[in-house]
């Protein structure tokens, strides 16, 4: 490959960050120790680490509900991500967003969002921002393949496409939107076909292949950082995982998960980087067990922050609050 | 009599209807394979295999559907997935559901049923735990249901599939599993009567919802101290039951309204405001409104419980009118 | 021609009776004598006279803020609509609702609708009730090159296609939406191009030309009959008139709107039934003569009708108002 | 001092503060090529061509691009083109503006102005004639102007443009064309500070927009009868200046709300309800409350004009008020 070994065997490490951190979180959740909703990006962690080891630091991105794996991917504080987790004054959000919420606009995280499409439009205005300050900066949007159905999707892609605007969105179809498979809600074949309403490249690719994903980015955002418009990429992947956790997932076979498992993104990328030689098992053994510190780290870290005031609440809505009748 | 959950009262109304008048159909997303964000619609599953089915997320749609599919002669019953996502769709409500009639002079029938969760649970954060009821009192044009017990979800439920005009129902989280005495027989509530949940003499507490039993506990507690709370259920919003309020009023002279949703022009406001101009020379105290306080809904439980209004809250307002 | 004297010669009718009733409306509210807005459909007469042509009596349309043209072609009456244009009680809404609100479901008419895009989910929930009943009526829906970059558009055509509903989509790109170009705004050359999106057959075609319409809507239509599911149709024209009447129109220059005069649908519709003589010049003065008599009626009936009494104001918003406090 | 327009005015105010400063900018649906659907960027034609410029009709990316625009640093100012059509994009305010920065714990600045036109006018009927400012008011996250005068708005949208907070500003269709005395020089008026637009002692009119001036009407008719309204704009809802309305009753003790919304569950019933908690020992008589009748707004200008409040619906109300 022609890639430094440093580059690629970051690429490892972001994924396997993401995913311990996830299990972790899942575990935690199911001990009771995390409330609210938490919904696993395991299996697709090579979409958010291809992507963004093709932006610049002063790249924006917006993320969608099940976003802890953006919010590594483009450098965020594990610790502060758990201590969000945990509802801790600690966390990003000081326990006001929890898990749904999670940014941090210093790094161009505008969010994850809980609603369904809703980081789109505001994609839009990012991008909109970034043209008239004339900076070259680019806005990257992840979006599901539910959300390919929303109107928000397609008034964002026309919007982005009429002022060519510094866009690329990142569809990442898990084939399921909470209980729907994709194929049984959505008119048309591949997500990326799509594209053509908007007279913008429209590409799908194996959201599995850390490569073909960063490869794809980087063509996409270097044409949005050139003024070459907005782009549509679906990156194919699957929800190794229920919807959110805790979910029973009676509507799908056990069958078709194991099938996926097989073709999980961080197994396929550990054993090319074997089998070409780029590391060594014992490099493995090492990356992982100073990530699990990382996480251990990041869980101690939160479970000993405090928990913030039930007063706090009423801070932060707006920058002068003074004289508001909470 | 028999316990069922509010979950299970409400599946039976639809169920019930949907077995005796084929032109009700139901969807929304994650119904038919789930049987719903939080279950109620277990008892169909495997039932209408054609008359139920998920959708895409496409909230404009869903709501408006239901407009196109009752003035074809259905009457659809269509699920939003949470109250928050009532906004991504809402111009098929407000612009259109809560409009045509009236702009076309009175045409068609809007036998439409909006139904789904509201209100704060778990830490669901600020937008996932919105109750926006307030909203459709203040636009004209839709009939809006809030059940508190699986009693009242059944009757009215079943009252609303027989309805020729458009309601909403909001069913709060929190109350899904909680159980209740349903009776075998059929039975239909009315819309517009209020249930006195509990008598009392010194303080009448108006509320709807969750909010409901957090008054029904508060005036337990408040009984130990020889407070006596009267419990209203309004049980519907529009229309609201106006003289029963009055009429307790006029025993009790003091007024509490308790809402879940924000306190800062939520419709406490509306029923405060109706009963001073009512019955002005009644009240020894200025009515007392409890809501959540107005931020949005905080993902940490302490932060949330400090917002959402429980008995706690209604208990300390009790004491204060009585200026204890 | 392959079709009757008497089907090629209604087209005519209607498409004048179209035209004629809005002049007169148009002047009416020149004089002052009617409030609110009017949209005026002048020079794009053959979309809803060709496509109401291939519909049944019990099929459904939805209509737009420019609505007057589907009306009249589906058989709505003009004196209840010009009563209902002076806001009289005789009017189609009993003065509720005026130009931008005119129905008539009893003749499957759902309403033209002041919300851009406002009809399309309306036409999907007929299209569903349809399904569920399992008659074999079509729907309609009427909607703007505007609108094609509503949410509402995208959600309405993948419901659409998802379902296979019984709809067709019948497009008016009239090239501008109120002061906005539609190629500034719109991210595609044809919208029909947009089909693709949802897997359905889109075709563009002249809306000028009435048998062009008519045939291309039949075929969709009889398909959507057919359980072969929705289509889009763009029907290119030009929107003669200003956005509303009193519309300074400084946003385009003359010699546009001349050119497009000289294409408008009626004219050349009139040229070619005399050049291929299926019509004398006697017959079409007949037929207008005819026309403009309905005309004078209709609005003699709307003058004289009988304005509302204010306090009609509180009924006709619920079927059961008993105790609404109004 | 010099007279100009409504539409005037809130032009003046944007173009000076694009002038100064390059981060404003402007958009929304035929506001280049026509200057704004009412005409108010008709003094900036021409100015500012990069800066000002026409959209497809697609509100939800309209509003929600104006979070994302704050969040990079600029301070966008967007038109809706009626208050009716808040509706077709209004996740992007209630969900995303209103909620972001406190879900995220206080990160970032939304300085970002939302501005159109609301109100009833020339039977523009049901979906062209909403005031939905209540809405913002319930659901907490955005501060609310409504001015009622050039002079108003032009200080008031000034202080918007430099703010950090997300601002709505309600512009009532018929003010546009209307004329008031505004300074050549510079001001800015502050949010949450009322202005009794006339003073007088028997009677508290607490009314915005349109309804100033109807309650003005009504206060100089009275009057004549020997009957003295204090006439006071709030001219912000979030903020609203409690403070003043409370001095005001607490000297005349009687008080009306007006507004030209519906009545039920109107902002005048929040009003209404906090100054009864808040000064009822100083109310001798029920706080009245003035809002449209709760129907959609009809097209016929006879029913228009019955379901609308005016000035008529004041001096009754102020007459009912002292038993005259
Ligand atoms: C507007 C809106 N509608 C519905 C929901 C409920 N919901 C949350 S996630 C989800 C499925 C989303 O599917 P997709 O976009 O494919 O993302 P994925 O969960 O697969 O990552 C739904 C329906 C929501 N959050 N927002
Ligand atoms: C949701 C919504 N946004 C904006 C408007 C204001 N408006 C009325 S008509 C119109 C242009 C519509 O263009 P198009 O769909 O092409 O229809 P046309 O007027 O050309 O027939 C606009 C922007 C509206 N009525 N509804
Ligand atoms: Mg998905
Ligand atoms: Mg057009």
């Amino acid at each position: 490959m022609r890639y430094s070994k440093n580059f690629l065997v970051s690429l490892y490490q972001t994924m396997q960050k993401i995913r311990k951190f996830e299990q972790s979180a899942e575990q935690l959740f199911l001990e009771g120790k995390l409330p609210g909703f938490i919904h696993l990006y395991i299996g697709e962690e090579a979409i958010a680490t291809g992507v963004m080891a093709a932006l610049n630091q002063g790249d924006y991105i917006t993320s969608t509900h099940r976003g802890h794996g953006h919010m590594i991917a483009k450098g965020g504080d594990i610790k502060r991500m758990m201590a969000e987790l945990f509802g801790k004054t600690s966390g990003y959000c000081k326990g006001k967003g929890g898990s749904m919420h999670i940014a941090d606009f210093s790094i161009g995280v505008l969010g994850a969002n809980g609603v369904v499409g809703g980081g789109l439009p505001i994609a839009i205005g990012a991008g909109l921002g970034i043209k008239m300050k004339e900076t070259n900066q680019v806005v990257v949007a992840f979006f599901g393949d539910g959300a390919s159905n929303t109107g928000a999707f397609h008034e964002s892609l026309n919007f982005a496409s009429v002022y060519r605007l510094p866009i690329v969105f990142i569809n990442e179809n898990n084939q399921y939107a909470s209980t729907a498979k994709t194929k049984e809600t959505t008119s048309v074949q591949n997500i990326s076909d799509r594209a053509v309403s908007y007279s913008m490249p429209g590409i799908t690719i194996d959201g599995n292949n850390i490569i073909a994903v960063y490869e794809t980015a980087r063509e996409a955002i270097e044409r949005a950082r050139d003024q070459g418009g907005p782009t549509l990429i679906e990156a194919k992947t699957y929800r190794i995982k229920g919807h959110f956790v805790g979910d029973p997932t009676k509507y799908r076979e056990n069958i078709e998960v194991n099938k996926f498992w097989e073709n999980e993104p961080i197994k396929i990328w550990e054993k090319q980087l074997l089998d070409s030689k780029i590391i060594t098992d014992k490099e493995i053994k090492k990356i992982n067990e100073e990530l699990d510190a990382q996480i251990s780290e990041a869980i101690l870290f939160a479970e000993n922050s405090s928990d913030p005031i039930p007063e706090n609440a009423l801070s932060d809505l707006f920058v002068d609050d003074a004289g508001y009748d909470y | 009599m028999r316990n069922i959950s509010y979950a299970e009262a409400l599946g039976e109304a639809i169920l019930e209807e949907m077995e005796r008048d084929d032109t009700i159909f139901t969807y929304g997303e994650d119904v038919a394979k789930q049987g719903g964000i939080f279950g109620a619609y277990k008892s169909l599953l495997g039932k209408f295999p054609n008359r139920i089915f998920d959708t895409p997320i496409s909230e404009e749609v869903i709501y408006g559907s239901a407009l196109g599919a009752a003035l074809v002669g259905m009457r659809p019953v269509v699920e939003f997935h949470f109250a928050d996502f009532l906004f991504t769709g809402i111009q098929s409500i407000t612009l259109q559901i809560e409009k045509i009639r009236y702009m076309t002079g009175g045409q068609g029938k809007l036998h439409l049923v909006l139904r789904g969760p509201d209100g704060v649970s778990n830490s669901a954060a600020a937008q996932h735990s919105e109750s926006i009821e307030t909203i459709f009192m203040h636009i004209p044009g839709i009939k809006i249901i809030i059940p508190s017990t699986p009693y009242d979800i059944k009757g009215l439920m079943k009252t609303a599939l027989r309805s020729d005009d458009p309601i909403i129902c909001f069913e709060h989280k929190s109350l899904y599993a909680t159980k209740g005495e349903v009776p075998e027989e059929e039975y239909f509530i009315p819309l517009g009567k209020a249930e006195i949940k509990k008598e009392g003499k010194d303080i009448t507490v108006v509320s709807m919802s969750r909010m409901v039993h957090e008054s029904l506990r508060a005036a337990e507690e408040l009984e130990k101290e020889g407070i006596s709370l009267e419990v209203i259920d309004l049980r519907s919003l529009v229309p609201w039951d106006k003289e029963t309020v009055i009429r307790s009023v006029q025993k009790t002279n003091r007024l509490i309204v308790a809402h879940e949703t924000w306190r800062r022009a939520g419709w406490g406001a509306e029923i405060a405001s109706t009963i001073q101009e009512e019955a002005f020379d009644f009240l020894d105290a200025p009515i007392a409104r409890i809501g959540a306080r107005n931020v949005p809904m905080p993902f940490n439980a302490l932060m949330q419980n400090f917002v959402t209004p429980n008995k706690e809250n209604i208990i300390i307002e009790a004491k204060k009118l009585l200026g204890r």
